[in-house]
């Protein structure tokens, strides 16, 4: 159990995605203008993530692995992956428009998420079975989903602060970033102590 | 006719006001301070303030803001006291003025100055230079070597040999490496049994320096410049965890009472979770604001890689700050139930 | 070699079907986006977007054939809205913005030629033919249609004038903050 | 009785410099040469003109009506000539011009006939029928029409009505006084309403800080043989402020999105209720009220001024000192500087304070706020001004109203404890107005919409029928010239010329017809149009008719110049 603690811990807080790992910035700059996309944006991709790991888990396992064809991973990964967020997307269009409008080309944008890939990835690396996959998949979203929203929250308020003109909407929200990524290390050696 | 908008009545209150009594509170913390642990920390507030100073004018300067009314306020010189107070006393005054001009351009003034930055700058500069500079920011005097004045100024501006003289650490640095060297086979009771570096409570003299910042801490309490939701909290979170983990293990964990005495804990309680621009403003929140931070420090100082984790904590704290707001968000007149 | 082929092959197909089948069952029908736009829009149907009406425009945007910056009416703050609605960058408006107008008939010199009233998308002019013609005030728009087809140039726009009723109170302006720099 | 009170959060507690004003009692002041009656005085509707230049006016006649339910008549206010009906500056913080009837006074004061009333015997629907050509408003300073506060709600039963007397505001005295003075009337308008509204209890609430004010009533409550409660309550301004007093007294929280009869409360004014005798038992309109002229003055006191004085007569009875500066009409937490002095007394005036820079000391300048949540402690609504101010301010309004800005009551105990001396009561205002003015907008905008829309079906219907006519006459066209070679083979000389005739004269015919017809439909579609348009705008459409039908009539009696263009546009107009 205390296994499966550290892992999320890990995931989610010191080796978190987006601020440690550096993956998936690219919807972390985008979708967090606002506190509503965000929770969107932060909902599917824990979503696409966590059967994405699952999906490509399967994939490694019993497609590749057993015919010896890992040198295919990373192509299909990105192939499944892409086929997942196009169906969440088609979803997500016919049950929640607003969403889906609000989420607009960041949907599309989850197939090129580095995130989404670099988990399965280092699931992989990190010689996780089933069941650890996902879980460290689901808490790397979980990661990337809190910080994008208190992101989003942070964003809201320095919106209305008289930022020096040059530093206005993407170079303050970079400084906010990396300030944000400072404060993350402080988590360092949480999950190691034993 | 000057132009006023109603209300035409003002109270008599002013930021400088809510500023300068917030420096007189440090005072007492700050006596002690030197008295113990030598006149170097006196030193290094001076390079401190200067160097905020002169950042804060560079960068009005440069937003064509005036300088007098902002200059005047002492929020500045509240951020540079904070981070001389936070850092160690003899560090080579380069680092302090790295940490303070941080802080003062990049955690205040980029965000627009003045009550609109999300980050506290203080603990900011702690949390670069301390991720920057790991050793230099973890080398602390001797707490029995009584130093005189010269030997410390030499080494705050010379270039002798740094590490020959300062081989120490806090206290809560101290059993932590103690600990962990150990391998269980030393318990908290036999390490902080050398009454010279562990005092009575929390580390010879460094129990007095947090005294006084406490005595600081009610006297602001007393005046009304900060409330007890968040000073409270902050304690409470930090008593819990420790009490309760000192409960399960003494021999592992030490007492709530040398946790609070220790480190940044009163400083953090009294000065730096009570900054209102970055905190929480709602009292619920703050009540959550304090207590997480309370929680997180002890967490990041006893389990974590760095020597305290007053200031990390904070951070996180000022990142879900915006949140914690929304959600509690207090009923208004006529809406409760 | 075949068997990777057989197998890229074999997931190409099984993906495909999925998402071919997901295409129909989770088909949308029509835009909703287009009435969120249009409740933007001023309404003022001048055309000085270039389109017909408000709503050709919002159709024209959802669709992402226009730009956001094209009314005038809406100003800079209606720009501002629908960037945030479409995720869309702010952009400077594509025109001057003018204070809200009112068009006036100069009773003295109209012929009743009714060029107006048909030009008015509102029925904002009230008149009959050979006789004089007046603008309803709370009516009109400001759109500016009716101007170009006087005959005789009986038209003209003004601003609307400060009254009690529409009064706002100012921003506090004496911050001492300067506030050139307001972008 | 021991009354239980309740407190309200927030509030503060400024100086309250009432002792200058209460010394003397109240005068009144001289009738002036002009007066100019403002007809917009309350809440609602502006009143109607009953009256046109050079008419005479008696004292108490009526010089506005009441637009509708919500709005109040006007009233002349003494006897003389109506000299002007046009816009003059108001007392207004715009200092923008109001319709106004001018008066030059001829200082005989000569009343109307006046009728007294037996409340008692009249339907409660009456009442309200005369407190509203009475011009009976909130002299609170509101100035909301009182007889539609009068009505109970129909399905909450009414448990108390609260008299404020309060008078929270610093300065201000004219509540007081009037207290001390007429008690007797008060506490007779405070059984009308209680007649009107049948609550179950009547609680009269003034401030702890004026013990005259709370003898006198309590006299006046025993001497009537009244069961209503004078309860003293503690000093604390917005203790004044009608929902904060209603929570003291009842421990009721009226939200702004309710109106307070739906929660079984209703508060009054003490001067209402005293105007409201006046108008029931004497028959004796709004015509006059009592202002409190304080500050900066030589002879700092209360005055019974007539409605529509010019603001500088009045400051004259005060005489203001050397070094004064400013005029605030209102209390100085609320009030706001006179544009012009040439403003009128109006019904809402209830104090004017002359400023000095040693009053009122010029602000210091406004710093950033840095959240210390001061504000939040004073607001007495439990907001959080400094998130409605960070909004506000970066012009953010949908989160400001997220965050309940219109709760604000603009009572100004924000900016009053504020350390960075920002004027929040002004940025809120502003915002409050940007918001209105935006669903102004929106109204317009969606009512071009649908005008528009009808507009182009109307355009589309008519094209389709003009369509089938033009189908229909050629039609017919071809079914006529079909037949007819058939028949006039025998006579093919003679036979082209009438036959012609006929054409023309059956197109003629169509054309006409046609014409007609589309009149008419024209008619039929026109009205449809007006159908969702407001009163006003129909006034404003009968009195542009009104304008037109003398040019019209000259029109068709001059000879048409240019038929033929009048020809073409007509057609242009199908």
């Amino acid at each position: 159990m205390t296994h499966y603690l550290f892992i999320i811990i890990g995931a989610v807080l010191v080796n978190n995605v987006v601020l440690v790992k550096i993956l998936g910035l690219c919807p972390f700059m985008g979708v967090s203008k606002k506190l509503d996309t965000a929770f969107g944006m932060g909902a599917a991709t824990t979503f696409v993530l966590t059967v994405a790991t699952g999906a490509s888990y399967v994939i490694d396992h019993l497609l590749l692995a057993p015919f010896g064809l890992e040198y295919l991973r990373t192509l299909s990964f990105i192939v499944t992956i892409a086929a997942v967020v196009q169906l969440t997307e088609m979803v997500i269009q016919k049950t929640s428009p607003l969403l889906h409008q609000v989420l607009g080309i960041y949907l599309p944008l989850i197939t090129t998420n580095c995130a989404v890939l670099g988990v399965p990835l280092l699931n992989v690396a990190n010689k996780y079975n089933f069941l650890e996959s996902l879980v460290f998949g689901a808490a790397s979203a979980i990661g990337f989903s809190m910080v994008l929203i208190l992101f989003a929250g942070i964003r809201e308020r320095v919106d209305g602060a008289d930022v020096p003109v040059p530093f206005r909407g993407v170079a303050i929200s970079m400084v906010t970033a990396g300030l944000m990524s400072l404060a993350f290390m402080g988590f360092a050696g949480l999950d190691k102590y034993q | 006719m000057d132009f006023i908008t109603p209300p035409y009545l003002t109270q008599n209150v002013s930021v400088r006001r809510v500023m300068l009594q917030v420096l007189a509170a440090l005072i007492p913390g700050i006596a002690a301070y030197a008295w113990l642990l030598g006149p170097a920390v006196l030193m290094q507030i001076a390079i401190a303030t200067a160097t905020a100073l002169l950042a804060e004018a560079a960068m009005l300067k440069l937003q064509d803001k005036p300088l007098g009314p902002f200059l005047g306020d002492g929020s500045a010189i509240v951020t540079a006291w904070l981070i001389a107070l936070a850092f160690p006393p003899l560090a080579p005054w380069w680092l302090i003025v790295v940490g303070t001009a941080f802080a003062i351009v990049v955690a205040k003034h980029l965000y627009g100055g003045l009550g609109q930055n999300p980050f506290n700058p203080a603990m900011i500069a702690f949390a670069v230079c301390i991720v920057s500079f790991p050793a230099l920011m973890s080398q602390w005097p001797p707490i029995n070597a009584q130093a005189n004045f010269v030997d410390q100024l030499a080494l705050v501006f010379g270039q002798s040999p740094r590490l020959d003289a300062l081989s120490g650490a806090t206290p809560l640095d101290a059993l932590k490496t103690a600990l962990k060297l150990g391998e269980g086979s030393t318990s908290v009771a036999t390490v902080t049994a050398d009454a010279a570096v562990f005092g009575r409570i929390a580390g010879h003299g460094w129990e007095w320096v947090a005294a006084g910042y406490l005595l600081g801490g009610i006297w602001l309490w007393g005046r009304k410049v900060i409330g007890w939701h968040v000073s409270m909290s902050f304690l409470a979170g930090m008593t819990l965890i420790s009490g309760a983990l000192w409960l399960w293990n003494p021999a592992h964990f030490a007492n709530p009472l040398f946790h609070l005495f220790s480190g940044g804990s009163m400083l953090g309680a009294f000065f730096i979770v009570t900054d209102p621009v970055s905190g929480c403003t709602t009292p619920r929140g703050k009540l959550i604001f304090g207590f997480s931070a309370g929680l997180l420090a002890y967490l990041i100082r006893v389990f974590g890689g760095y020597p305290d984790g007053v200031a990390f904590a904070v951070l996180l704290l000022n990142l879900c700050v915006p949140i914690i707001d929304l959600y509690t968000q207090p009923p208004i007149f006529g809406m409760k139930k | 070699m075949l068997t990777a082929i057989l197998i890229m092959a074999l997931g190409a197909i099984v993906l495909g079907a999925a998402l071919g089948y997901a295409s129909i069952k989770f088909k949308v029908e029509g835009n909703p986006l287009v009435e969120k736009i249009e409740a933007i829009l001023p309404q003022t149907q001048c055309g000085q977007c270039g389109y017909p009406g408000c709503k050709p425009y919002a159709e024209a945007i959802a669709e992402g054939e226009a730009d956001i910056n094209k009314c005038p009416p809406g100003g800079m703050e209606g720009v501002r809205k629908l960037a945030d609605l479409l995720g869309r960058e702010v952009k400077p408006l594509d025109a001057e913005e003018k204070p809200k107008q009112l068009a006036i008939i100069d009773e003295q010199l109209c012929i009743g030629c009714t060029l107006c009233i048909q030009a008015c998308p509102v029925d904002a002019i009230v008149g009959a033919a050979k006789q004089m013609h007046t603008v309803v005030e709370s009516l009109c728009t400001g759109c500016e249609l009716c101007v170009k087809p006087c005959p005789v140039e009986c038209i003209r726009m003004e601003p609307i004038a400060e009254k009690i009723d529409n009064w706002k109170w100012k921003y506090p302006v004496f911050e001492i903050k300067p506030a050139r720099r307001a972008a | 009785m021991l009354q239980r009170l309740f407190k309200f959060k927030g509030g503060v507690k400024p100086a309250t410099n009432k002792a200058p004003s209460v010394q003397a009692p109240i005068r009144i002041a001289p009738i002036p040469p002009r007066l100019v009656v403002p007809l917009h005085q309350s809440i609602g509707g502006q009143p109607t003109p009953l009256v046109e230049v050079g008419d005479r006016v008696l004292k108490g006649q009526r010089i506005g009506a009441a637009d509708k339910w919500v709005s109040a008549a006007v009233h002349a206010p003494t006897s003389g000539t109506v000299i002007a009906v046009e816009e003059r500056v108001a007392a207004h913080p715009s200092g923008l011009p109001t319709l106004s009837v001018v008066i030059e006074t001829d200082g005989q004061d000569a009343w109307i006939e006046r009728h007294s009333f037996d409340h008692a015997s009249l339907e409660p629907e009456r009442v309200r029928e005369i407190l509203r050509d009475s011009g009976v408003v909130g002299l609170g300073g509101a100035v909301f029409p009182s007889h539609v506060k009068l009505t109970p709600a129909a399905s909450v039963p009414m448990d108390e009505l609260v008299i404020n007397g309060a008078e929270c505001e610093p300065f201000m005295t004219c509540d007081d006084l009037l207290m001390r003075e007429r008690a007797e009337g008060i506490v007779r308008g405070v059984a009308i309403f209680r007649d009107l509204l049948r609550p179950k209890r009547v609680l009269i609430g003034i401030e702890d800080n004026k013990p005259e004010a709370v003898a006198a009533m309590q006299a006046a409550v025993e001497a009537l043989g009244e069961n209503f409660e004078v309860v003293a309550v503690p000093t604390r301004y917005p203790a004044g402020g009608a929902k904060q007093l209603i929570r003291v007294l009842t421990g009721k929280e009226v939200p702004a999105s309710k109106r307070s009869p739906e929660m079984g409360v209703q508060c009054f004014n003490v001067a209402t209720a005293y105007s409201a005798w006046r108008a029931i038992a004497f028959g004796e309109p709004v015509i006059s009220r009592i202002v409190t002229l304080t500050g900066n003055v030589e002879q700092p006191g209360n005055w019974e001024i007539l409605l529509g004085t010019p603001m500088q007569e009045v400051i004259a009875l005060a005489g203001p000192k050397a070094d004064t500066n400013r005029f605030v009409m209102g209390g100085p937490m609320m009030g706001f500087d006179l544009p012009d002095l040439s403003a009128p007394v109006v019904k809402a005036t209830n104090c004017i304070i002359a400023g000095s820079p040693a009053l009122f000391p010029p602000p210091a300048p406004e710093m950033p706020c840095i959240r210390c949540g001061a504000c939040a402690l004073a607001c007495p609504h439990e907001l959080q001004p400094f998130e409605l101010y960070w909004f506000s301010r970066s012009r953010n309004f949908g989160k400001a109203q997220e965050y309940n800005l219109f709760d604000c009551i603009e009572c100004g105990c924000c900016s009053y404890v504020c350390p960075s001396h920002i004027p929040l009561v002004q940025y809120f205002r502003f915002a409050k107005s940007e918001i209105w003015s935006r669903e102004r907008d929106k109204n317009m905008a969606d009512a071009a919409k649908a005008r528009f829309e009808f507009r182009n079906e109307r355009d589309e219907r008519e094209k389709a029928e003009k369509a089938e006519r033009l189908a229909k006459a050629a039609a017919a066209k071809a079914a006529e010239k079909k037949p007819a070679p058939a028949e006039t083979p025998p006579a093919p000389a003679e036979a082209p010329a009438p036959q012609t005739v006929d054409a023309e004269a059956a197109k003629k015919a169509a054309i006409a017809a046609a014409m007609e017809r589309a009149r008419l439909q024209r008619e039929a579609a026109q009205p449809k149009n007006t159908d969702g348009l407001t009163i006003a705008q129909r006034k404003e459409i009968a009195e542009i008719e009104k304008r037109r039908a003398p040019l019209q009539a000259q029109q068709q009696t001059t000879p048409n110049a240019d038929a033929a263009q009048t020809q073409n546009s007509q057609k242009d107009q199908q």
